[in-house]
């Protein structure tokens, strides 16, 4: 058992038994050895659920949304982008930070389930350490700008605009729709999603090709200026979709056009699309 | 359910000469929801608008649809009708037929493919149209006038006439403007100060109007009704409540330089009054040139001052106030010609002036009492050449656009010349000469009668020969070259919008036009109006012009600024935002992207799905102060926030019937 | 008994696309699932079950049902659309196989039938393969289901190593083994038996379950549900679905699409209200339809077993450690 | 789309303009009886800053052969900003439609004043002639 799980233990214990907190979000193993799934401690008669290892792949940030106006403190296990992703919330006006009590983890990353290698979320992460806590776990993980998370896109630039339709067609084709790319994507927090709205009609509910392109392209311009990069989207797609490859364009292209911008990486910088510079580039003369 | 209407207008052949009308009326029956079409000669005319009210009834209709003209023109008059039909006016879209299909097509076919194509946009966008009603906002009884020249001043007096509050600001430190520079005004040679001064003086005591010189607008927010100005008064280290203005300052101050309102051929004291005759007749300091300002020692004039009224730590003060109405009234500035006119020198040659210096050369109390001199020598010229459209209708190198008032004074200047220099020759060069107005031909025959010479051409280059100019041109109309040996030459240099102005206008929320004058809201229809709601423009800073067309359209602008303040309060335009709270999520984008400060987030107490007690923030939007641009909208990921009148779903149909 | 060798098998697939669709579990771009034989992709049949399920041949997660046209304000044609044609899907697993009886059950029986699934469900013959091994996720032999083969199925084939056992067990079977008459030899095949590694304890949970709707367990087991809809669109036996109209002008159809009672909007009704408000109902719902409410009715559980949802789940939500949990708590009278 | 239809092809391009500057330019070349081609469909909006790039979206789903967006100049918005975040967005949105294989010369946009009514005639017309040499759409078109 890792140290860091016997210090994660440690501190549940001390929160729940001095009642600074009502439940702590963290990690439990699954029925599997490759599964590390969100866990909800609400005693600490409990603590020796939390593990800390290399397949606690899932987010919690996201839960917070499911208690929104909580009676007390909610403590939350975070690393890197679990951070990012509350920073993300509170900026969007759906969580108080006076609620949430941050057990910070320097991560040094997590192992993909199927093949026991880096997970591809974690391959690209730019910010392992949490950017915000009230305490943190483990030493600070070196960290690394990551250019080469731009390769992929990159690449796809390269091709003709048919190839680059065929790659996406053959992408959309496969999606079901299930929306777990939203459901775990912490800047997806709308109360009410626009596939959700019949009645404006944005989307279709058909299955087809280019529904679901319609669903994936207005998806990642949905989150273009304030995605947190945690690649949780991609994880959760259960028919491999990279949609990274999508967020990663626009995030790229929003770098370049308007100036470095790292998401959440505050709770006050405006994203850019929600802001203007009368210097911006003119391509509409 | 939706019972939609269709009406076909021809506009007489304007649209059926290039679409079939009954075409489109029969194609629209088929559409969605469509109960009644039908073609007819002029829809905006009273029996069209009768055949709308008659129908509302008749097929018991509940939306209509009229293609007709551009919006722009008749959106207006068809709600109306609406309304008498007894229907909300806002269940009414308009299909732009003329401006955007016949006029600019001539395929009939094709043109009225596109015609039904149109037609079809906007029943299906009416299909999802909802009732809509306006609300009311407060006017506050009181007007802003910006620049107090002459259109400025005349706005200002008739504007207070009428009975209601005015604030006129300038940012001289008289008011005034160019006009009380001029000598004489053509057609009727009459003094230029004597006509002017007085209003000048009647404008500072008027009860109604409250005077700001050396002030400028720096800030203007709100809309229509309510306008939040902020106001900066410079700094003129005299206080003018104790200032007598008896003028022993300026006799005593030890440092003198060239007096701007003189063009630089005069000098002025640095604490000084820019002419005898200013309003406010009280000297201000030029904290660039005083000595006592720039190094600490002097204080002369604090020491002469009988009423010690001269204060050396003065700072500029701000105020804020809110008016109903704004008058602009920036006026004009001369074009910099000495840039770009290489062929008259660049203004390296002392005695090529311009016609503002040549008033105040022939103006009694300009810097040389009215005597006509060479800036160079001090000599009096006998030959004079005037060119004319310097800067004015030279696309290549300056303004395209033609400055209206150059023929009549360049005409005056030569008479005067003339006049004054009984064996002088003046001689001018021009393109043509334009002279519509009461008298003003006449006036321009009598100078060629007075002598002067008017030679149709172009001056192709101007050379100091000694102490003489060689002006090198075409006198087209022989088709000979000339050559003239002047001592002077007067330039009739272009008008353009005074400086700053185009600043102001983006400050005040409209736009200039390509040249920075001030665009009206139509160039025919509504000259003295702007795009801004409440917003009116008077005298040269929508165009060039002469003196009397000035007065006349600052009095047009005053008279849509007393109609504005004779209500006590407005309908606003109800095709605003509206938030569905239900789906708001209260992130708060749109608050961040909205010009007009409209929206806010304000938290609701309502209970959750389990019944809990919640209080959460939801966008909440401002009525009076949105304008309806929609800008909110898009930020908003659910659509939570939607506009009225262009709602996300009606333009999702526009696009969908496109392709059904 | 009658063998095919292994090597022959695309022979096999060839004869049958001459008559009519045949669908055999594919690679394609990645994803495994029944392709139509002759189509890019990979034949997988190594897989122990593919990633989609069959349910798409009987029940498309989107389907025409009727389209109109409209003028003058009046509909002025209907037509009802009916797209099956015959159809063979090849290699399906026990577990899917099971998955069809329970789509059979509520689309053909209890007095109510649905055409368009019956129509596609009479022009279908199924060729199930027993499976020789199971994945670490597989638990059909904990809902009832023989990994080795299916009764339902038109023709059940064994895996003997380099061929396969085949046998008709019904006369569309026999039928369609005819065909392949060149290709089938006899010779004596020895059928391994296998089992699941993952196993649960279902006896009684139904019973169990009856008694628990207002149990506080469902807040628990439901708390790490993200809501999506992989568990559901994953599900070999999963059947809500979706009625909408695709209005186009003056011409239209509607369509039926599968939903999922794990989206929020999935229970919401027209004036907002929402009998299913959280995660909490949803889940509760879910469990209870796959275990209980399905047994009551038809007297089966709604789950085969085959381990879709909990390896492809984001967070783990696992029907197994469910089982085990209900096993675990106490109930008596109901809360 | 056979061959026959090919032929008969006419693109349909949709213009979105601003109510203030680009729809008012477009009036002006009425004013002018400027001539473009007919494929030109414009729905009319108060700002650019209203156009939901989910509407070009939406367009191009639907049968869309161009999409242009048009608004006043910046500086120029009649709101004052609108058109910034306008611009903001479709940079964002053109590069988008691009890496997702749009053409790139399907989608456009353009600051047109109410005085450039030359310049409308002379947008349209260009983007029309550009569609109609790559052909009609077929990228991104849902079934009806």
């Amino acid at each position: 058992m890792s140290d860091t799980t016997v210090k994660m233990r440690d501190i549940a214990k001390d929160l729940l038994d001095k009642g600074t907190v009502d439940y702590i979000i963290g990690w439990e193993k699954g029925r599997f050895s490759n599964q590390s799934p969100p866990a909800f401690i609400t005693s600490a008669a409990h603590v020796g659920r939390l593990i800390w290892d290399e397949y606690c792949l899932a987010g919690t940030a996201k839960y917070l949304l499911d208690d929104k106006f909580p009676t007390g403190k909610i403590g939350i296990f975070a690393r890197g982008c679990d951070a990012r992703a509350i920073n993300r919330l509170i900026q969007d006006g759906q969580i108080n930070r006076e609620n949430i009590y941050i057990v910070g983890i320097c991560c040094s990353g997590m192992k993909d389930p199927a093949t026991g290698n880096t997970a591809e979320k974690c391959q690209y992460c730019t910010h392992p350490n949490p950017i915000v806590n009230d305490i943190l776990l483990g030493d600070p993980v070196p960290e690394t700008n990551k250019p080469e998370r731009f390769k992929a896109i990159e690449e796809l630039e390269r091709l003709s605009p048919d190839e680059k339709y065929e790659y996406w067609s053959k992408q959309f084709e496969k999606c079901i729709r299930c929306y777990a790319c939203r459901n775990v994507c912490p800047a997806c927090n709308c109360r009410e999603c626009f596939v959700d709205q019949y009645r404006v009609g944005w989307q279709g509910k058909q299955n087809n090709e280019d529904e679901n392109r319609l669903f994936g392209l207005t998806r990642v311009y949905h989150i273009a200026d304030r995605c947190i990069e945690c690649g949780e989207c991609a994880r959760a797609c259960p028919m491999g979709l990279p949609l990274m490859e999508l967020n990663r364009k626009l995030i790229k292209d929003i770098n370049k056009l308007f100036g470095p911008y790292e998401a959440s990486m505050d709770t006050e910088t405006t994203p850019p699309l929600a802001k203007y510079n009368l210097e911006d580039i003119e391509e509409f003369m | 359910m939706k019972r939609i209407g269709v009406f076909i207008c021809h506009c007489g052949s304007n649209i059926a000469a290039t679409v079939d009308c009954a075409k489109v009326a029969e194609a629209a029956k088929a559409f969605p929801g469509v109960f009644f079409s039908s073609d007819y000669k002029y829809m905006c005319s009273e029996p069209g608008q009768e055949f709308i009210k008659d129908s509302i009834k008749k097929y018991d209709l509940n939306a209509i649809v009229v293609a007709s003209c551009t919006p722009r023109m008749h959106e207006h008059t068809f709600r109306k009708t609406l309304a008498n039909g007894g229907l909300n006016p806002y269940m009414f879209e308009m299909t732009n037929l003329r401006e955007q299909c016949s006029w600019v097509h001539s395929d009939i076919e094709k043109a009225t493919d596109k015609a039904i194509d149109l037609v079809r946009m906007s029943v299906a966008k009416v299909a999802k149209n909802e009732e809509l009603f306006s609300t009311t906002i407060p006017v506050h009884k009181k007007a802003l006038v910006i620049g107090a020249g002459i259109a400025g001043m005349q706005a200002a007096l008739d504007i207070a006439d009428a009975g209601h509050k005015v604030v006129l600001v300038d940012r001289e430190p008289t008011i005034g403007g160019k006009m009380p520079m001029l000598d004489k005004t053509f057609p009727t040679m009459d003094c230029s100060a004597c006509i002017s001064t007085p209003k000048m003086v009647e404008v500072a005591q008027h009860p109604n109007i409250e005077l700001m010189a050396y002030s400028e607008v720096i800030e203007v927010n709100g809309f229509i009704g309510n306008f939040d100005v902020k106001i900066k008064t410079k700094a003129k280290y005299v206080d003018h409540v104790k200032c007598t203005g008896c003028g022993l300052c300026e006799t005593k101050c030890p440092k003198k330089v060239p007096n701007e309102y003189d063009l630089g051929m005069g000098l002025r004291s640095c604490i000084y009054k820019p002419f005898p005759q200013a309003v406010p007749n009280k000297p201000v300091i030029d904290a660039q040139n005083c000595l006592k300002l720039t190094s600490g020692k002097c204080g002369v004039c604090a020491r002469v001052c009988p009423t010690g009224a001269v204060r050396y730590d003065d700072t500029e003060s701000f105020i804020t106030d809110t008016f109903g109405a704004i008058v602009m009234a920036t006026g004009y500035d001369l074009y910099k010609w000495e840039d770009v006119y290489g062929e008259y020198g660049y203004g390296k040659y002392p005695d090529v002036v311009t016609g503002l210096h040549f008033e105040r050369m022939v103006n009694a109390s300009g810097p040389t009492g009215g005597k006509i001199k060479r800036p160079s020598d001090g000599t009096t010229p006998k030959t004079v050449v005037f060119i004319k459209c310097v800067g004015s209708r030279d696309s290549a190198k300056a303004k395209s656009y033609c400055s209206r008032a150059c023929c009549m004074y360049t005409a005056k200047h030569a008479h005067q010349f003339v006049d004054k220099t009984p064996e002088g020759n003046a001689y001018v060069f021009y393109m043509d000469v334009r002279t519509p107005g009461k008298a003003y031909d006449e006036f321009y025959e009598s100078t060629l009668r007075d002598g002067a010479v008017y030679l149709r051409g172009r001056v192709s280059k101007i050379y100091q020969d000694g102490g003489k100019l060689i002006v090198k041109g075409e006198d087209s109309l022989i088709g000979k070259q000339v050559e003239v040996a002047a001592d002077m030459v007067v330039l009739a240099t272009a008008m353009v919008p005074s400086a700053g102005s185009r600043e102001l206008a983006q400050a005040v929320g409209f736009l200039p036009d390509l040249n920075g004058w001030y665009q009206e809201a139509h160039p025919k229809l509504r000259p003295v109006e702007t795009p801004t709601a409440g917003v009116f423009l008077a005298g040269t800073c929508q165009g060039p012009k002469d003196i009397p067309d000035s007065v006349a359209q600052a009095g047009a602008a005053a008279v849509k600024v007393c109609g504005l303040l004779s209500k006590s309060e407005l309908e606003t335009n109800p095709m605003t935002a509206r938030t569905n709270t239900t789906v708001c999520s209260g992130c708060g984008i749109c608050v961040s992207v909205c010009p007009y400060k409209a929206i806010q987030l304000q938290s609701i107490t309502e209970r959750d799905h389990h019944g809990h007690r919640i209080t959460r923030n939801v966008a909440s939007v401002n009525n009076g102060l949105c304008q309806g641009c929609g800008a909110c909208t898009v930020t908003c990921r659910p659509g939570a926030i939607d506009l009225q009148g262009f709602k996300n779903d009606q333009i999702l149909e526009e696009v969908d019937s496109l392709w059904t | 008994m009658k063998t095919i060798a292994k090597s022959r098998i695309n022979e096999v697939l060839d004869i049958l696309a001459k008559e009519s669709k045949v669908l055999v579990p594919m690679k394609v771009n990645g994803v495994s699932k029944y392709t139509p034989w002759g189509s890019e992709g990979r034949i997988a049949l190594e897989e122990v079950n593919t990633l989609l399920p069959p349910k798409d041949t009987l029940f498309p997660q989107t389907e025409k049902m009727y389209s109109y046209k409209m003028a003058n304000q009046e509909i002025t044609e209907l037509n009802i659309h009916d797209d099956s044609a015959p159809q063979i899907i090849f290699g399906v697993r026990p577990c899917d196989m099971q998955s069809i009886k329970c789509m059979d059950d509520v689309f053909l029986t209890k007095s109510f039938v649905d055409d368009f699934y019956k129509n596609k469900r009479e022009k279908l013959t199924t060729i199930c393969i027993g499976c020789s091994r199971v994945a670490p996720t597989c638990f059909c032999d904990s809902m009832g289901v023989d990994p080795g083969r299916h009764e339902a199925a038109d023709v059940q084939m064994y895996d003997l190593g380099n061929s396969y056992g085949i046998e008709a067990q019904t006369e569309a079977g026999q039928a369609l083994l005819n065909k392949l008459q060149g290709l089938i030899q006899e010779q004596a095949g020895e059928l391994t038996a296998v089992s699941c590694t993952l196993k649960v304890d279902t006896s009684g949970i139904s019973d169990k379950l009856a008694k628990m709707f207002e149990h506080p367990i469902w807040k628990e087991v439901s708390r790490k549900c993200i809501g999506c809809g992989t568990c559901t669109y994953l599900c070999p036996t999963c059947y809500c679905f979706d009625m909408e109209i695709k209005n186009n002008g003056n011409e239209g159809y509607r369509f039926r699409c599968w939903d999922s009672c794990m989206f929020s909007e999935y229970s919401r009704m027209a004036g907002g209200h929402n009998p299913r408000p959280s995660k909490n109902e949803r889940i509760r719902n879910r469990f209870l339809h796959k275990l209980e409410f399905f047994n009551e009715r038809y007297g089966k559980n709604l789950c085969v077993g085959c381990g879709r949802c909990l390896s492809k789940c984001p967070v783990n939500v696992d029907i197994t450690l469910f089982i085990d949990k209900i096993k675990e708590v106490a109930v008596d009278e109901p809360v | 789309m056979d061959v026959i239809e090919e032929q008969k092809w006419e693109p349909k391009i949709l213009a979105f303009c601003c109510n203030w500057c680009s729809y008012s330019g477009a009036d002006l070349a009425g004013l002018n009886r400027m001539k473009y081609p007919e494929n030109i469909r414009i729905l009319r909006v108060p700002c650019s800053a209203r156009v939901n790039p989910q509407y070009i979206l939406r367009a191009f789903q639907k049968g869309a052969d161009g999409v242009l967006v048009a608004g006043c100049h910046p500086g120029d918005c009649h709101y004052s900003t609108g058109n910034y975040y306008t611009r903001r967005r479709f940079l964002i949105m053109k590069r988008l439609l691009e890496y997702s294989g749009i053409d790139p010369r399907r989608f456009q946009a353009r600051w047109v004043s109410g005085a450039e009514a030359e310049k409308f005639r002379t947008t349209v017309t260009k983007l029309c002639e550009d569609i109609k040499a790559i052909g009609p759409n077929r990228k991104l078109r849902g079934l009806k």
